[in-house]
């Protein structure tokens, strides 16, 4: 019972490029968040009643403050509301939710922190707290309106790919890699299915351990109703067939037990 | 002021469950609600052998509700007798196991295995595939109800409550035949079948194509339901179908459920089952009410 | 760009019209709207004499909807023919007049009488209540659909539209049964019966206790029901039920239906069918869609 | 279509008394609107999709300003939302609907403005605009909470009832005129069923010209869905059985035209 949805306040909202908006919250949430786990987001409008689940994209605990950076999907959306959202408002969130990266065992290895598209905010966390040998940024933006670019210079080297090559590597995350010649013995993960399914390849051929984060339509976010469910190579010992919760067993999984 | 209701002989504390599905078997929103506070906690279905369900998405929002085909996914009944009935039993709160199946040697073996488990009640979920009557379920064919509540009867050792779909022309009609077949109790309403199209990708939003429609938006339907069987059948009705405050349950009661279960409103409001459980002793306090049956079905 | 569609040989410019009940005969909304713009009218539904309708409350605000049980209060075929389609007339708009009766003399009355009336199609009410057959409406039993189709095809000068109601099982079973009668088109839904109660007073939200459920929280069984439908006959659907946006008519044409009627959304957005119309268009623009029939039920 | 739902602006919100509100908008309703009629309010929850008809207090056509004024009929309504409006919010509306009060027939006579509970406020426009011989203005509050009081006082001679006794008679409107011996030769009258049908008996008893304003639940307000009738003595013109609609023929009707 120690949970509850609670009404976390704007601090501040900003638009980070087209479309893209940081949002800093203040919230309980942030006490025990760590990079990886998302909040459910809620809007006030009774007419959307689930939630948005939004990766966590920088915790400031003593603050008791989330930062979530996030894409409008399109008019008429509950993103959209969020975005009109100003210093002052309250917006509703449970959280934090499911498990984060497993980021201490990173600890001296040689890791890609890969991100993609919308799936680029929660690599910033990750990339503050881990601690390894040698931290490798490569994230993957549409063209040239790279956000949170600064923030991950400060924290390790960083590769960028734009799918319009105005920066860094024309292609994805993948070509950049292939381009600057990088390689790894860890991968963290998050992005597009087509990309975490071609990191998840790569890892694999070259036996890397490699965590990546998936996304689902959830509808309770807590692991009761089983919406959000990925694909498992084993039987999962909780659901019993070969299934996972993304919300309450994710979002983060290692490469190889799951299917995509 | 007597918060206890009696469904088919079993004694709850109030008249407040979950609905089937919504809830797992408590052990996620144990983390929010103290289940201890709950009438009776109403498991996800479960059926003889583990199901995988649908694939994904298996849920979509709808105007003022949700969508869901998850497809009964369950881990079966041997590793829920293991796990999840333990569980439970740690807390002070009725048992109602939610039983499903596509045909009625399935529900049989699920009613027949819980038999000696230290359960409360079972409530059977007649909205399944049934796989000897084309798509239709079983919920919507009277005669395959009052045949299957009759062969469950038989070997159940719990009372019995009959979960019925609203996807039917004359749910009395429905109703009466689970009562003929000895049915201790009824529930509904379950999902409303729906479709969501998302006209960008011109593709389903669940990859069912359809999905149950739950939430707000079913609760005049449900409620009319609820009225109209209580006025067919002489055994409890648990009412639900988008039940969020406390005055969507009262309502629900005045229409003739002796009970009520909560359901998508768990998934934006964890706490919604105690505020109901909260707000309907209040109104019973406000408007005098000694009991909770004195309540129930009162408006004609 | 061809937003022309066909429905049973009569075309519209269009495919917008409106839900029967929800737009009177286009006077009060002609305040509002230009009703040239509309592909359609369809009237509230008229019988052969005058009904006083019910008594009031006879609307009730349910979560993201109305409930309704006007009851057809209707001034009869007489005055209609005199007043409301020489109304109608003045503008470049189809008009559909919607037809109901409590018996089938009452709408075979109707039919005869509008068959020299210069009107465009006509739509079949068949959710009234059905004298003869008890508490249920013709819409909800097959067989009756299918005769009474039949007996107004007889008389019928004008294509013939019947519209369906979707408190039954199996949609599909009764608009077989109207296409078997030789119906030219199908309408649906129809509203979803629904209750409300108003826990203060203890009493009925409507005077009528039931009442018809619309506006956008019906929208998701809607659109399954019309999808249903499409895969089931060859004649043309109009589909409707909570359609407020043009996304929300755009997915039911997606999902089978060649026209669509906005109902419930007038009332709180009296420019819902123009917007609709505009944004019908917009979204086959940008998605290079020639023609509305090629968007109708590509969604499989 | 020369009608369309507009975006009201609010100018200013405050309460009169316990629950009761008053609320001036910007509208382009108000430049032709008159006393008894009344503009649909619309909520911004989408919970919350039908009318609610408010009556229309006061009217500064040149101002384009309309003042409503309206109780919060409890917790979780609309009208609770509209209570909530802040100036510089927007509220839509659609208006001014139905015909108000035939006050010109009232020249050169002997007058009863009525108003009961939160029937009072139209009472007050009407007041302001009437030419009439003698003003007569008996409003009839639960308690000392005589909202509009003062507005009255300035527009006519003023008697006032209360259920509790506080202010004025002890009673209603018809304990007013009894206890004060007043007589009148027109009645205009506003307010709740019984006290309606109370004065409609005395009008047509004494044989006075009497319209009396009533109350329906509404879905469209503009007279297309039959939603919100009342019964009439004789059958109607336009609906051909014995019933006017309220938001169209009314809500202003002569006494003896209806039946309560
Ligand atoms: C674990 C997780 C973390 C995420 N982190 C971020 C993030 O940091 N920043 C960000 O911009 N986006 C993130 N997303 C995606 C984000 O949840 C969706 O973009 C968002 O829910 C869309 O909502 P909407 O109001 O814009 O769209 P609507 O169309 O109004 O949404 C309708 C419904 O569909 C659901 N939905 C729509 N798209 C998605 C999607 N891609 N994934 C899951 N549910 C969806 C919504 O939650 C809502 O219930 C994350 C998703 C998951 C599962
Ligand atoms: C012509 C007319 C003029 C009115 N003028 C005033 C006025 O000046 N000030 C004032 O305070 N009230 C007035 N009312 C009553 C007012 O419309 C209701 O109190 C209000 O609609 C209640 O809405 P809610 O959001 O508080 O209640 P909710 O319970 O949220 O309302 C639910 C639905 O019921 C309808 N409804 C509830 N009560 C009534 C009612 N008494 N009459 C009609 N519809 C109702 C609402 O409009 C809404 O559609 C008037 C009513 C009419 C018909
Ligand atoms: C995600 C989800 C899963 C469900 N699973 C089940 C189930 O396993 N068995 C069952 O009988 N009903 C199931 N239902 C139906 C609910 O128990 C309930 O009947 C329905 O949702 C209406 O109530 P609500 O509107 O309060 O949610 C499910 C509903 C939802 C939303
Ligand atoms: C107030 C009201 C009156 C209606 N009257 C009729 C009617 O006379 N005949 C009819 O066939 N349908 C009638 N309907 C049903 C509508 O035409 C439509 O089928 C239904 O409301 C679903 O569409 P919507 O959700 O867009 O309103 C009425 C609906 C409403 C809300
Ligand atoms: S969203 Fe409910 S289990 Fe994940
Ligand atoms: S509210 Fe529709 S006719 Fe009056």
């Amino acid at each position: 019972m120690e949970k509850k949805k609670e009404q976390a306040k704007v601090l501040s909202q900003e638009m980070l490029a087209d479309g893209i908006y940081s949002l800093w919250i203040e919230t309980e949430a942030a006490r025990t968040a760590r990079p990886g786990q998302f909040v459910s987001v809620y809007t006030a409008d009774a007419s959307k009643l689930l939630p948005r689940p939004i990766s966590i994209c920088e915790i400031d605990k003593e603050g008791k403050k989330l930062r979530l950076v996030y894409r409008v999907t399109g008019e008429k959306t509950g993103t959209k509301q969020f975005s009109e959202l100003k210093a002052g408002d309250t917006v509703p969130v449970i959280g934090p939710l499911g498990n984060g990266f497993p980021y201490e065992k990173a600890e001296g290895k040689k890791v890609f922190l890969m991100g993609g598209g919308i799936g680029v905010p929660p690599i910033l966390e990750l990339a503050k707290q881990m601690q390894c040998e040698e931290k490798q940024i490569v994230v993957g933006y549409r063209d040239a309106h790279t956000f949170l670019k600064d923030e991950f210079e400060q924290n390790g080297t960083l590769y960028i790919s734009t799918e319009d090559g105005s920066v860094g590597t024309k292609g994805n995350v993948m070509d950049a890699i292939r381009e600057q010649n990088l390689d790894a013995d860890m991968i963290f993960a998050c992005g597009p299915t087509p990309m975490l399914r071609a990191i998840k390849t790569y890892a694999e051929e070259r036996g890397i351990e490699c965590y990546i984060s998936l996304e689902e339509r959830m509808a309770c976010g807590i692991g009761a109703c089983l919406a959000c469910v990925c694909k498992t190579k084993e039987k999962d010992a909780h659901s019993n067939v070969n299934n996972k919760r993304i919300c309450k067993d994710g979002p983060v999984f290692l490469s190889t037990e799951v299917e995509l | 002021m007597d918060m206890k209701v009696n469904i088919a002989g079993v004694e709850w504390k109030n008249p407040v469950t979950v609905a089937s599905g919504t809830f797992g078997s408590g052990e996620e929103f144990g983390e929010f609600v103290d289940l201890n506070r709950l009438g009776a906690v109403t498991t996800k279905g479960v059926a003889n052998v583990p199901w995988p369900g649908n694939p994904t998405p298996r849920v979509a929002e709808v105007y003022g509700g949700m969508m869901n085909a998850i497809g009964l996914q369950n881990p079966g009944i041997d590793l829920f007798c293991k796990r999840d009935i333990p569980f439970l039993k740690k807390y002070d709160t009725k048992i109602i196991v939610n039983v499903c199946g596509h045909a009625p040697e399935e529900y049989l073996a699920v009613v027949e295995r819980l038999a000696d488990e230290p359960i409360d009640m079972m409530e059977i979920n007649i909205s399944c595939p049934n796989v000897n009557a084309g798509f239709l379920a079983f919920g919507q064919d009277a005669k395959h109800v009052e045949e299957l509540t009759a062969q469950i009867k038989k070997i159940a050792k719990q009372p019995i409550i009959m979960k019925l779909t609203p996807n039917v022309t004359d749910i009395t009609e429905i109703a009466k035949a689970a009562e003929a077949g000895g049915a201790d109790a009824l529930s509904l309403i379950n999902t409303l079948t729906g479709m969501k199209i998302d006209i960008n990708r011109r593709t389903f939003a669940v990859a069912n194509k359809t999905g149950g429609v739950s939430g707000p938006v079913v609760h005049p339907i449900a409620v009319r339901m609820v009225y109209q069987t209580a006025q067919a059948v002489n055994i409890p009705i648990i009412g639900m179908g988008g039940i969020a405050t406390p005055e969507d349950a009262i309502e629900m009661i005045l229409a003739g459920a002796s009970a009520v279960s909560v359901g998508t409103a768990n998934f934006y409001n964890p706490n919604a089952t105690i505020e109901i459980i909260d707000g309907i002793e209040a109104y019973m306090k406000k408007n005098g009410f000694e009991s909770v049956k004195d309540m129930v079905g009162i408006v004609k």
